[in-house]
């Protein structure tokens, strides 16, 4: 019973997320938006974890947010790189590799 | 005659003359250039040999039959109280000479079929006739195996030759080993090659070895100084190899590659002047007619190999077809599809139109292949197989059947069309169209020995008359054309003449020259003349006969009248010929004389109060036994009896036609000398200037309307419409049919082949391709389309799984 | 009070004493050493500067030579254990499938540095980081191949990634390059983040195990639920990216395109490697057991997979490009046997199949991109059509291009028929109709394929050099061992089939 | 000696080319005389060796395998090395050992443009290799690894030393041949699979078959799949259009391996694996396979027909010629099989020697379109004669090889084997009789259009075009020696092939009763 509200507001976090990545022009903003994925994801593990009585859920959180924060230092690099090259973080002008 | 141990050897050793031609072939090919006389001498030495051994196989043959008839009762003493027939201990020359059954010499070529044990079969007189025909040795085809086994073979055969007592098996000698070895080692078969020594094929071998020598001799003057004058010689000696090769069947695949080998001569020869197409494109005619026809050679045989048991022999599906094991039904299939391969290489209607054609070729080559040897290939097949189409035709007893129909119509067609060629070897050519058309007609009518008799005497007398025209042409400056070139040769070349004479006397038949002996037989056949007997009542075959009898007799009066009276048109003085050609001519016109008398009635015989033992002479030797036998079974056929009376008319009838033509001729050259026909003044002058003229000249122009309308009338209208059904409709057909194939390989080519099947390869090819390139235009490089298809594919799988699943 | 609530659980369940698991130093000892020599080369780098850095691509091949050691030894230690080392509890297994594979990855690794050394110097980039980067990666790798537990797994994957995002965008200054990393990683990170919500719904179901053998166990007592499908399709797209299996694989070829030739090459190799064996570990292990909804997916992800990247790579036109398409099919293939997992075939046989087409896939393409690096030296362009006539000037070249592209055809004697050969009788084996209708799309394909690898061979045989320059390519050193070890890999797997024989042993035995 | 005969001397006759090619990889380019020397001399002594098995070959078994070799393999597949000679594979190694050397012999001045001496004669070597593995393979996958091997050198050959369009062409050889093999490799792995998974051997899959009781349905698929591999390698009508292209690309060298051989791995695959394995399948199959043959026998010659240029038309001619020794094939009758192996045999004689005159008489005229040449027999009178009775072989005129093939085959879809509609073979019997004739006429023409007549204006004194070289004459003559002969004493070739054959056709007997 109190699982299912959990699990409910990961899903609207996720479905947030990918709303996110899949609209947003702003490079950091996608990065932002997945961390918001991820922030689903953890919620889910440590509800999941608690519901189980099982403590794998919350040490893969853990994880997870570590990896997140190297992936997000990552991800600002390259934008910060692509903000140089071409003064713009749009995603969508990143468009010279196709077919 | 001969020591029955010499007879013996010889007729085991008949390979010898086919494969002496076949050597010499090698020899002339190889070192024919550098020898003095550029290969000629080797053709012409082989084929001495080969037509003295074949004289002499004449004459044992005939030996054994003679001492076989002394001695006929003596070998059905042996075989009468013999019921049961176990085997009597009787060696196969033996019972050959004393039966005159065909005596059969083979040795395997190859088997094939589920046999672990290897057993070689067929029957194998001894280990000499291990070689085939043309000199190979035969070793390897053995695989060693034939030495030790010949002894057993020997038994075998002498067995088998023991059973040759009973009437109703032609070759037992074979059938006992074909059969039952075939039976007793399941579906094991084998295709033998040998020779098969009986009436007809010595007929042939005399035939061909004969003329080809002649031939041969001819062609030193004839060809002399041709370019390719050592090839020539090279395939004549191929040509005699094959043609005796094919003679010489025991089975019906030997026959079949003799048939195709004199082919392929006869397609080298006709185009020997290969540098003019007109000469090339006559010779693809006559291979590519032969091949329409042999595809009914090669289902019919097919069907006969199956229908008897899997075997190629020609004895034993003979014997199949007289004792009923092979059902009626079947004969008539293989018959119909045999004959269209007698059609095409006999020159039968329709298929007859490469022969005319085929004049292209060298006139000793005309002679030999185009009229006395390989053009009767079919109708020695019909011989060969006789009782497949007797029984296959159901000729007992009829009125007509497709064999007497398409003779008869081509004989008359034939006829017809030799009156409007002004090409003196197309006269021949059509001429000899003809006559086979005789002897496919008489073979149709069950009139086995006239057939075969007419195909003996055609040889000598057309071979003579082409040989003569090549005279002729020799001495008009290599022209064939009687209007344009010829006229009054008579007195230029007396020797031609007179052969030419003979000859054509022969062919139409005027007593007592051959062709009439032959032509009668072939009439008295019909069984529709009072008194005759016969195997039916042929009444349009008999009068399709009796037409060519008077047609035959007309156009070579015409073209003697073209030729050699009249006044000479050419230009330069003509000149007799040399003897190399002359001699050949004088003794093919002897032959036409005298060969007729080899199969007199014997009524005729007791008439002169000549010896008994004249009459008939031909049919007691060419009659093979196993015919004789087919001949006194209940489906055989009977003898038809001779008629005087028959002959007086067909005679009367071949001179009074003959007479009107003549008539015609005098009349004309007594206006115009050098006139090769009535320029039809009614028609081409102003009336008002020329009436007086025309007035005067009534006599001439009566005698024009008579002789007109008894020879202008056959050779007009008629004739006319013959010649453009020939040119326009047959030919056409065949022409169309080649247009038609190419146009049909043109369509399926470029329609079918190049844009459907490669358009569906090539297309599948693009449209992949299109794909590609429609998916690749889906890869936008905007990575939120990426994510979105990533994701958009996720959530519909998902859904998918979900609901769906 | 529902915080309350949820501490209390956690509580409970942290107050069960927590035991650190045997960790057997041998079982890890690979990982260990290519740590340790990790962060030598990097401690090296970092003091010697300008004066090292000409041997770092060396010290790190040497690296990956020496993490072979204890490879070899574990392989002739315990090649005939029926299970396995746990090496850190059940989470780490070193078995003899893990061990072909860090072999493999170990192998890919030094053939890429290979390849990277002239065009890294050559290039004027930063080189030594980039080798510390590959070394990292690998290390990844090495885990991926023994990971039998989400966390693991998670850990390697990122492992693997984090640094071949960087590496995409090695070239700074080129656009094209800076968009290849960015689209990578935030493609990589999206599917990455897609897989954690999958994993972490499993991780629901299933009664809270996060190791494959509790996911089977928890997975094979319930039938399929939606969360369950959702938690299984997340997961295996998570894969499915990393193995870029259409319509996952749309990162790939501008990524391969973008980056530096021999990162394309590690990426459509190891990388690729890598995502496959998470993906064999996860389905042969955990969820395939969940077979009507693996099998299915799998089938179309396959089909799709060959047909798609078989049909754009016939329209490619640069080479690199080309061979990121024909690399997408050659996943599709390998994607293929998984569609009949534990159904009528051994799932071990399966797993045999998928692993020698990888052992094989990774010599002949390394082997086309050491051609392509050793071609592009001379004709600086990644056109096919710069491949004209270079059966004149380079006839030894253009025989190992040869040998190469027919090998990715799947022609005998060379390797990758028996690839192929593999993946048929897999399929085949299920006896299934979906099985055969694979094999049958597959046998397609390879025809298709054939059409582009052939235009490639074409280019180089038949037709006369673009711009009429004959003048003979220089091979450095470097790259003729690379074009050694591939070639011979190639051609000895495909003349007498030596392969590991993966079938009878394994943590399969438990599943 | 005997020993390693036995137990190796297949084995080292099939390698022998492939080590000379490995040599001649050392030797650099342009040393083009030594490339020869290695050339020459490795297929003559794969030719030795095969001569000595030919010679050791007990001629009395020739229905068992002999001089077998079973080895360990790749074992992860359960493939294995096995190998072995019997009345069904020998008459086509000694085809193959016998042309090779010949081919090469012809290659000694006539190396096409571009040149390359070294690449070509190895691409002709490694192609020997594989064409004779082949046919001595007992194991289905090492069958087919030969049988794709043949591939590659094939496609760089028609690609590098081809004609105009050789692009075209060698893509569509290329692929079309792997289309086919692709599906026949998945019958044969269903085949092993639904066999238990026990073996590849050709021999134990056929008895494998008959213990496990397959169903004819299940055959009649299998079938279908290896005759998509083996209908294509023939060609079979409609599959042929690759032919036509790959044959007239391919530079003479090519074109006469590919008639002579290549084309050879199908109707070998029909009878050697196809229809011993699955004899219910081939049953259902026959009458189809009989129809595409025919089909093939009267669309090649009407193709021919077409045809302008000279090698084209020879290329079609086989689409034909391929016709009757897959009638003879479907037959499924002994007589029918033998007259296919016949038939295999002739036509790579004939047809290789139809192209070696191509491709010299292209040499010499620089073209061949029909309409342009004329007077051959004028001007090379003896390459005309060799021309004149290559043209009569392969119209199956009797007393050559090529009737052997071709008669036989005729005759035995008149009675084709039990179970079989009599009807429609018999049919069949009149079309590919009726073939006949198209034969003829369009090799007649041909030879018309070619040899007879007077040369055109345009080469009248062309010093190039000379007669016969010598080492025309050293390739030719014994090609030609071998029609005559195997025409003279067919029993050669049938005592041969026909115990195992025979065993075949028992097979059949005993499934129609």
């Amino acid at each position: 019973m109190f699982l299912n509200q959990f699990l409910l507001l990961a899903a609207v976090l996720f479905c947030i997320g990918v709303y996110g990545v899949l609209v947003r022009k702003n490079g950091v903003l996608v990065l932002m938006s997945i961390e918001l994925i991820l922030n689903a994801v953890n919620i889910n593990l440590v509800a999941f974890s608690a519901f189980n009585q099982n403590i794998d859920g919350q040490v893969f959180a853990l994880f997870i947010i570590a990896v997140a924060a190297a992936e997000v230092g990552v991800g600002l690099a390259i934008v910060l790189l692509i903000y140089r090259n071409r003064r713009s973080i749009d995603v969508a002008e990143a468009n010279l590799l196709k077919g | 005659m001969f020591a029955a141990e010499e007879v013996s050897w010889l007729f085991r050793n008949v390979w010898l003359i086919p494969a002496l031609p076949a050597l010499s072939f090698v020899l002339i090919l190889f070192f024919g250039k550098r020898l003095p006389f550029k290969g000629a001498e080797i053709g012409i030495a082989s084929v001495v040999v080969a037509f003295s051994l074949a004289v002499l196989t004449t004459f044992a043959w005939i030996g054994n039959i003679q001492s076989a008839e002394s001695h006929s009762e003596e070998a059905i003493f042996l075989e009468g109280p013999d019921g049961e027939q176990t085997p009597i201990v009787l060696t196969a020359e033996e019972a050959g000479e004393a039966r005159g059954a065909p005596i059969i010499t083979e040795v395997e070529w190859f088997s094939i079929g589920p046999d672990a044990n290897k057993v070689i079969l067929g029957t194998e007189g001894n280990s000499d006739a291990g070689h085939d025909e043309d000199g190979h040795s035969d070793d390897e085809d053995e695989d060693g195996h034939s030495d030790d086994e010949d002894a057993g073979h020997d038994d075998d055969e002498e067995e088998g030759a023991g059973f040759g007592g009973d009437d109703n098996v032609v070759d037992v000698a074979f059938a006992e080993d074909g059969g039952t070895v075939a039976e007793a080692h399941g579906d094991r078969f084998s295709i033998s090659i040998g020779t098969l020594v009986d009436g007809q094929s010595v007929m042939m071998l005399f035939v061909v070895t004969f003329i080809s020598l002649l031939v041969h001799v001819y062609s030193t003057d004839y060809v002399k100084g041709d370019r390719r004058f050592t090839h020539y010689f090279a395939f004549l000696s191929l040509f005699t190899s094959a043609m005796l090769f094919m003679v010489l069947s025991t089975s019906t695949m030997q026959l079949i590659v003799g048939w195709e080998l004199v082919g392929v001569c006869s397609f080298a020869l006709i185009g020997h002047w290969w540098e003019e197409k007109a000469n090339s494109d006559a010779a693809l005619k006559a291979f590519l007619t032969n091949r329409v026809g042999d595809i009914g050679l090669l289902i019919g045989m097919s069907i006969l190999y199956f229908a008897a048991g899997r075997t190629f022999s020609i004895p034993r599906i003979n014997e199949l077809a007289v004792n009923g094991t092979i059902p009626k039904g079947t004969l008539t299939i293989a018959a119909v599809c045999l004959m269209a391969a007698v059609m095409s290489k006999s020159g039968q209607f329709i298929l007859h139109t490469w022969l005319p054609d085929a004049m292209a070729g060298p006139t000793p080559v005309s002679a030999l292949i185009h009229a006395a040897t390989m053009v009767v290939a079919g109708v020695y097949m019909i011989g060969r197989l006789y009782p497949v189409f007797f029984i296959g035709f159901g000729i007992a007893g009829s009125s007509i059947n497709l064999m007497a129909f398409i003779g008869g119509l081509t004989t008359v067609g034939g006829g017809a069309l030799a009156f409007v060629q002004k090409d003196i070897k197309k006269v021949l050519a059509y001429s000899t169209v003809s006559q086979l058309g005789y002897m496919v007609l008489a073979l149709g009518m069950g009139a086995y020995t006239a057939g075969m008799f007419h195909l003996f005497t055609h040889a000598f007398f057309k071979a003579c008359l082409f040989l003569g025209a090549g005279s002729v042409s020799h001495a008009c400056h290599h022209s064939f054309d009687m209007k344009a070139d010829m006229g009054g040769l008579r007195k230029y070349m007396p020797k031609t003449f007179w052969t030419f004479m003979i000859g054509s006397g022969a062919l139409a038949g005027i007593p007592p020259l051959a062709g009439f002996w032959s032509k009668d037989e072939i009439l008295v056949g019909a069984g529709v003349w009072p008194n005759t007997g016969g195997n039916g009542t042929y009444y349009l075959p008999f009068v399709f006969g009796m037409i060519t009898a008077a047609m035959t007799a007309a156009y070579m009066a015409r073209t003697i009248w073209l030729t050699f009276f009249g006044e000479y048109r050419g230009h330069d003085e003509p000149h007799e010929s040399g003897a190399r050609i002359t001699t050949p001519l004088i003794i093919l016109a002897g032959m036409a004389v005298v060969v007729g008398f080899l199969n007199m009635p014997s009524g005729f015989v007791k008439f002169f109060g000549a010896p008994e033992g004249l009459a008939h002479r031909f049919e007691d030797w060419v009659e093979p036994a196993g015919v004789s036998t087919f001949v006194t079974s209940d489906n055989g056929f009977t003898h038809a009896k001779p008629s005087l009376s028959l002959a007086i008319v067909a005679t009367l009838l071949a001179l009074t036609a003959g007479g009107a033509v003549v008539a015609y001729y005098r009349a004309l050259y007594a206006k115009d000398s050098k006139a090769t026909e009535y320029t039809d003044g009614v028609m081409s002058r102003i009336p008002g200037l020329r009436a007086g003229h025309k007035f005067l000249e009534e006599k001439y122009y009566l005698d024009h309307l008579y002789t007109g309308a008894i020879a202008g009338g056959t050779k007009g209208p008629l004739a006319r419409a013959t010649d453009w059904f020939n040119q326009n409709v047959l030919d056409g057909i065949v022409n169309g049919v080649g247009k038609l194939s190419v146009g049909l390989g043109n369509f399926i080519y470029n329609i079918i082949d190049q844009k459907a099947i490669d358009g569906v390869v090539n297309g599948s090819g693009n449209s992949a391709s299109g794909a590609g390139q429609f998916l690749r235009g889906m890869q936008t490089g905007q990575v939120r389309q990426y994510a979105t298809l990533m994701f958009g594919a996720t959530a519909v799988v998902a859904a998918i799984f979900i609901f769906a699943v | 009070m529902s915080t309350s609530f949820l501490l209390a659980q956690v509580n409970d369940a942290a107050s069960a004493p927590f035991e650190r698991p045997d960790i057997n130093w041998h079982a890890v000892a690979p990982e260990l050493v290519l740590l340790a020599w990790g962060a030598f080369v990097t401690i090296v780098d970092l003091i010697g500067l300008e004066r090292t850095r000409r041997f770092i691509p060396s010290l790190t091949g040497i690296g990956f030579l020496l993490a072979m050691i204890p490879i070899l030894t574990l392989w002739d230690a315990h090649a005939g254990d029926a299970t396995g080392l746990a090496a850190v509890g059940d989470t780490f297994i070193v078995d003899r499938y893990a061990l072909v594979l860090k072999g493999l990855f170990l192998i890919s690794a030094y053939v890429i540095v290979l390849l990277s050394t002239n065009y890294m110097a050559e290039g004027d980039y930063y080189d030594s980081e980039y080798y510390q980067l590959i070394a990292a990666s690998v290390l990844g790798m090495l885990v991926m191949a023994s990971a039998r537990d989400f966390i693991t797994l998670f850990i390697a994957l990122e492992l693997v990634s984090i640094p071949a995002y960087l590496m995409a965008a090695w070239r700074k200054r080129d656009l094209k390059s800076n968009e290849a990393g960015l689209k990578y990683m935030l493609m990589g990170v999206f599917a990455s983040a897609i897989l954690l919500y999958g994993m972490s719904l499993l991780y629901g179901v299933t009664g809270g195990r996060t190791d494959f053998a509790g996911v089977a166990e928890g997975l094979a007592d319930q039938g399929t639920t939606p969360v369950i499908t959702m938690g299984v399709l997340f997961t295996i797209i998570g894969f499915a990216f990393k193995v870029s299996a259409v319509p996952f694989h749309t990162w790939a070829p501008d990524t391969y395109e973008g980056a530096p030739t021999p990162l394309t090459a590690f990426l459509a190799v190891a990388s690729k490697t890598a995502g496959f064996v998470g993906l064999i570990s996860l389905i042969v292990f955990g969820i395939g057991v969940q077979g009507a909804i693996v099998r299915p997916f799998l089938w179309i992800l396959a089909a799709l997979t060959m047909t798609i990247g078989n049909l754009i790579a016939m329209r490619q036109t640069n080479i690199v490009r080309m061979l990121a398409y024909s690399g997408i099919a050659q996943a599709g293939y390998m994607l293929a046997p998984l569609a009949v997992i534990n159904q009528g075939s051994d799932p071990a046989l399966v797993r045999e199949s998928i692993v020698n087409y990888l052992v094989i896939y990774a010599a002949m393409n390394l082997g086309a991109f050491a051609v392509v690096i050793v071609a592009a030296r001379k004709t600086r362009s990644g056109e096919i059509e710069s491949f004209g006539g270079m059966f004149r000037y380079a006839p030894g070249l253009t025989a190992l291009m040869t040998v190469f592209l027919f090998s990715l055809t799947g022609i005998p004697p060379m390797g990758g028929w028996l690839a192929k050969f593999q993946i048929f009788k897999a399929l085949i084996e299920a006896g299934t109709t979906a099985g055969i209708a694979l094999a049958l799309i597959a046998a397609v394909n390879s025809v298709i394929a054939a059409f582009y690898y052939l235009s490639v061979a074409k280019n180089m045989w038949f037709m006369p050099a673009p711009d009429g320059d004959n003048s003979p390519i220089v091979i450095p050193p470097a790259l003729v061992a690379a074009l050694a070890i591939t070639v011979i890999v190639t051609m000895v797997t495909g003349v007498t089939g030596i392969a590991p024989d993966l079938t009878d042993f394994g943590a399969l035995a438990a599943n | 000696m005997q020993s390693f005969l036995e137990n190796w001397g297949i084995t080292a006759m099939v390698f022998a080319p492939l080590v000379g090619a490995l040599i001649m990889m050392l030797i650099p380019e342009r040393e083009e005389g030594t490339h020869k020397l290695i050339a020459l001399v490795s297929t003559v002594v794969a030719g030795g060796l095969g001569a000595l098995l030919m010679l050791d070959f007990d001629y009395a078994k020739a229905g068992e395998m002999q001089f077998g070799r079973d080895m360990r393999w790749i074992e992860i597949i359960n493939a294995r090395y096995a190998v072995g000679l019997d009345g069904m594979s020998l008459p086509l190694v000694a085809l193959t050992l016998f042309v090779v050397p010949l081919v090469i012999i012809y290659s000694w001045d006539h190396i096409p443009s571009p040149g390359n001496a070294k690449a070509f004669l190895m691409l002709i070597l490694v192609l020997h290799t594989g064409m004779i593995g082949t046919f001595v393979a007992r194991d289905l996958v090492l069958f087919f690894v030969f049988f794709e091997v043949v591939l590659l050198p094939m496609y760089f050959m028609i690609g590098v030393w081809g004609g105009e369009k050789r692009l075209y062409a060698s893509i569509k050889f290329f692929l079309f041949t792997l289309f086919g093999s692709a599906f026949m490799l998945v019958a044969f792995l269903a085949l092993y699979n639904l066999t238990g998974g026990e073996s590849f051997n050709i021999e134990r899959l056929a008895e494998l078959v008959q213990s496990e009781g397959l169903s004819t349905r299940t055959q009649v698929l299998l079938f279908g799949g290896m005759f998509l591999g083996f209908g294509i390698k023939v060609p079979m009508f409609p599959f042929h259009t690759w032919l036509p292209d790959a044959h007239t690309q391919a530079p003479t060298q090519g074109s006469v391996i590919l008639a002579a051989v290549l084309l050879k791995l199908g109707t070998y695959g029909f009878i050697r694996i196809a229809i011993p394995i699955l004899p219910e399948g081939a049953v259902e199959w026959a009458p189809w396979i009989g129809l595409l043959a025919v089909i093939g026998i009267i669309y090649g010659a009407l193709g021919c027909l077409a045809q302008t240029d000279m090698k084209r038309l020879i290329a079609f001619s086989s689409v034909a010629h391929m016709g009757y020794v897959m009638l003879g094939i479907a037959t499924l009758t002994d007589f029918g099989i033998n007259a296919a192996i016949f038939g295999m045999v002739a036509h790579g004689l004939i047809t290789g020697l139809l192209f070696f005159l191509a491709g010299s008489i292209k040499e010499r005229y620089h073209t061949l379109e029909i309409k342009r040449l004329g007077g051959l027999l004028v001007q090379a009178p003896k390459m005309g004669w060799v021309l004149g009775i290559t043209t009569m072989a392969s119209l199956g005129l009797p007393g050559l090889a090529g009737f052997w093939g071709e008669f036989p085959a005729i005759l035995a879809s008149y009675n084709p084997a039990p179970g079989l509609n009599q009807t429609v073979f018999r049919v069949y019997m009149v079309v590919a009789a009726i073939g006949t004739v198209l034969a003829a006429a369009y090799l007649l023409w041909l030879l018309q259009r070619t040899a007879f007549g007077t040369p055109s204006e345009e080469f009248i004194d062309d010093p190039e075009i000379t007669d016969m070289q010598w080492n025309e004459w050293v390739a030719w003559v014994p090609m030609l020696i071998m029609v005559i002969v195997l025409g003279f004493l067919p029993g050669l070739l049938f005592d041969i092939s026909n115990d195992k054959v025979s065993a075949l056709g028992e097979i059949f007997q005993a499934l129609g009763n």
